[in-house]
């Protein structure tokens, strides 16, 4: 295991600070936990927005902890749901008044416990409500299972949803915007490499020189199927197409593409992803309004890469465009 | 000993046994999984097995909501969560007492199951940790009555989870992270269903020492 | 070798087109060139900058091209100098009038090159002045030699020349900034995965697995030395050690630093490596201004990482403050 | 023949040899550099190439000219500006010549050494393709001013060259990307020297099949 670490027990605790001492214009963090806030937190009258996970994702989720985004982000061990004590802290650091909005991914453990947090937070009298993101197409979502995972399509939902609450809406419509741009995401990715949890040391998945992993999530699991390896373009392709399957875009429709990387791949291959989806959505005449690229939703040093898109309307488009300007995400 | 000082020896070996198995349980969380079931149960034993010199004197139900509530603040993930909520709903039906009968048992399995189905939306069947305490309570259950005694019921309930938990590696996981994996899950042992197991044999064993 | 790519013939052309399409509203690409400039070049009257080199670098250099910093940047195949005729249409595409000032990086390469467009263009009439960043202090520095490496402390000569342009700041005056910034700013990296040039397909150097390569540039090529493997802290110490030596800094100064992922390594690492630099230079009674941290000069998929610090005075501070938009480095 | 259809010959016989050894040189830059010194040859040689039918019946200064500023904007790298210096300097001896004596010869080689020293700021000794060239320069001078006729003095060029090679492996780089190394360039021969080798002993080559 080749890593720039201490001892693999201190790696959250040890970035959590290294983050706080980086940003501190942004972020501080809640005392006796893992839990990073704005720096202004709690922001009189506004919507809080929180978030979190088990750590391993950087920048999610305390990067996007800032102006037009996150209130505050909550880090569990890596790959590891947070404890309902520890989301409860967060909830009560960021509470300005206006109510608490939880954007949780679905998995089994962030759900559950983000949960009890809320159940515990609203017997202290705080108006929680909380969305659940479910982005991965790669999953089959039936009501026999836990239904679609939540991967690099939460950025856009921080995004979007905390844009809304920055402008004023209130809790019912910030949720509303939230579970808007849920409905309106979805995500694919791939892997290469895969990545290694520090505590474990050994990668969490085999593969071969010449194979890589398709439909896989963000917390090391193997994907859906193997391949052999194939090239950038038809790679793009694939995602791509799984998507559109799913998600029915007509011509004309507008969109928002994120070609995300998973913290191993160069920008330069996320770049030439980005190239051929753009052409292929071109083709079918569908509208890309935006497109970010970069290492948003991460899984440790995996290499690999997902793509999401979001089918925009004129309130997403305006919420998209809105001033951000968190320690990951910046727009002017 | 009395009864409580024999569940306080029971969590310790449950503990102990677990944090014995902390790379076993990972290791097949890596495989289906995230690699960090043995981690956070360890941990959460870890915890618990801190508090357990508190305890000591106290009765049923406060030390299983102990236990629960260390649980649920230090383990997380999906198991955090689940356990946590069967050690608390166990906690319900012994609230208070000092000593506790053959109903009281099964009662508190009965509870525990229906703490976790409820929390994780999950079934028999699903790949999950339901898969080795389901059969493990049926079996507890229809040996007590049978008229048989705690320690060869729990001999019946721990061989019926070792049954559940092979009876997993055959099956497609339906929740947990698992779940993703779809055909991919098929067999491979669940870690949850491992942790199970391994903590009934531990109070088999307990029982058989004592 | 496992890259999400095409054709390793394509790699440059195709990262260019992927990049124009996620960032329209702030590149353009010049005809028939692989040079990126700001969608309104040439800018009237502002100093115009004009950085680049062999691609792989990524964001470097053409994530970089917008308000507040770079002009244009022109892109060589991976880790080989553009040519003459390559960076002299860069320098006419932003030629605003006012002069253009070349960011070169100190490869005999990259000077060869970035001179002999330099001489073509001053035939051509315009204004062309140079600044060479060379701030790897772990390359020997003497008169027999060709100096050090310019690395990642590059990015913060184009954010704070590049302020100083957008001010209005005259060529003499933008190139004094350029020439104090790159008088002050002392950078040394370390990698623990070698890269892979795609058209090569075999690791750049040869590494093993308890082994690291100390003092490296990001080109791919090996370090000063090899070392075992060390903790985060260590590395910290090692390469921060290397810079305060050569640049004495005294109580009370003020520096801005960076700690930058050279492809592989995940931001998690980064942010570790930051928390024992910032408490090191704490120690030493160094003020820490501001902090950078993430993938900004990169060699591929390299696992390593950087350190530069860069010492502050009150006209380095305003520029480094000052507004920047660009595809890879904003600030409001 | 004429000379300057020689010429071009000499000028394809060197693209074809280097470009036969695109792998071999670039494998040498990995070790010390960054691993394209094959890649870049290969490029400006292939772009040469796809020149030289056009330059036929030119004179020898259009012929090096043309060569020049073809491998100056097509390589790149360092040897881009290096080996379009010298074949640009060398193009000077010569302008308008349609044949050329062992005096140009040498005025040649003499022009394009100073051009990469000063390109380069580099000098022999620094591990670099002047290594090569510098001692098969002296070599052809010297075999020339002794009477020699051009094809045993570039064979004694290359004799000189292939020395010069050998020994780049046992100095430190002061010039270019292995310079970085410092101590750990030694032990390892320098490509620039490498290509500027194949390109003398292609000269001889040619030479002596015409
Ligand atoms: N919804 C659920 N219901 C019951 N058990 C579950 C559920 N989700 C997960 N589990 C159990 O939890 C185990 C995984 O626990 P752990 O690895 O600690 O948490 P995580 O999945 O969050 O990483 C699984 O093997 C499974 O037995
Ligand atoms: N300053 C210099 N003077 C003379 N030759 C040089 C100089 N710098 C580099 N070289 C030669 O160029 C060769 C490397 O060329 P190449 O790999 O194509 O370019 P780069 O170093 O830019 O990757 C070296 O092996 C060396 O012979
Ligand atoms: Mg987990
Ligand atoms: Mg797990
Ligand atoms: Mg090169
Ligand atoms: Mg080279």
């Amino acid at each position: 295991m080749k890593k720039i670490i201490n001892k693999s027990e201190n790696v959250v605790e040890e970035m959590l600070e290294g983050m706080v001492k980086a940003h501190p214009q942004y972020l501080k963090r809640v005392e006796d936990s893992n839990v990073l806030v704005r720096q202004n937190s709690p922001v009189k009258g506004k919507v809080a927005l929180v978030s979190g996970g088990g750590s391993g994702h950087e920048p999610a989720h305390s990067g996007f902890v800032g102006l037009g985004m996150l209130d505050g982000a909550v880090a569990g061990e890596v790959f590891t749901s947070p404890t309902p004590e520890q989301i409860l802290k967060g909830i009560k650091a960021v509470d300005g008044g206006a109510g608490v909005l939880l954007i949780i991914k679905n998995y089994s453990g962030d759900v559950m416990n983000f949960e009890m947090a809320s159940e515990l937070a609203q017997m202290e009298g705080i108006q929680v409500e909380q969305v659940i993101v479910n982005d991965d197409v790669a999953v089959e979502d039936s009501t026999y299972t836990v239904g679609r995972r939540g991967i690099a399509g939460t950025i856009l939902v921080h995004k979007i949803t905390g844009a809304a609450a920055e402008k004023g809406f209130d809790l019912d419509d910030v949720k509303r915007v939230a579970e808007k741009t849920i409905k309106n995401v979805r995500t694919m990715g791939m892997s290469l490499i895969p990545c290694i949890v520090p505590a474990v040391g050994k990668p969490s998945f085999e593969i071969g020189e010449d194979e890589m992993e398709i439909g896989l999530g963000i917390h090391g699991e193997p994907g859906i199927r193997k391949e052999k390896i194939k090239t950038a373009d038809q790679i793009a392709a694939i995602l791509l197409n799984n998507i559109l399957d799913d998600m029915k875009l007509e011509k004309d429709d507008e969109v928002a593409v994120m070609v995300n990387g998973l913290g191993g791949t160069p920008l330069m291959e996320l770049y030439i992803v980005n190239n051929e989806v753009n052409k292929l959505l071109s083709e079918k005449g569908i509208k890309i309004y935006k497109t970010i690229v970069g290492d948003y939703m991460t899984s440790l040093e995996m290499a690999g890469a997902s793509i999401s898109l979001l089918k925009l309307d004129d309130e997403l488009k305006e919420l998209l465009d809105s001033k951000a300007d968190t320690p990951a995400f910046r727009q002017l | 000993m009395s009864s409580t000082d024999l569940l306080i020896v029971i969590l310790e070996n449950m503990g102990k046994n677990i944090i014995e198995n902390k790379d076993y349980l990972t290791e097949l969380d890596r495989v289906i999984g995230d690699a960090d079931h043995g981690i956070n149960m360890s941990k959460g034993f870890s915890a618990v097995n801190d508090k357990l010199g508190e305890m000591k004197g106290k009765d049923w139900g406060y030390i299983l909501k102990n236990t629960a509530m260390t649980l649920i603040s230090t383990v997380g993930g999906a198991s955090g969560p689940l356990y946590g909520t069967a050690f608390l709903r166990a906690a319900t039906v012994v609230d208070g007492k000092m000593d506790i009968d053959h109903e009281d048992v099964v009662n508190m399995f009965e509870q525990a199951i229906e703490g976790i189905k409820a929390r994780g939306k999950s079934d028999r069947g699903d790949k999950t940790m339901l898969d080795a305490l389901i059969p493990a309570f049926d079996a507890l259950k229809a040996a007590y009555q049978n008229g048989l005694e705690s320690k060869k019921a729990f001999q019946m309930a721990e061989d019926a989870a070792l049954e559940g938990l092979e009876y997993t590696k055959t099956i497609i996981a339906k929740k947990g992270r698992a779940s993703y994996l779809g055909e991919r899950s098929i067999g491979h042992q669940d870690p949850g269903a491992t942790s199970t197991y391994i903590a009934i044999r531990s109070i088999k064993e307990t029982l058989e020492e004592n």
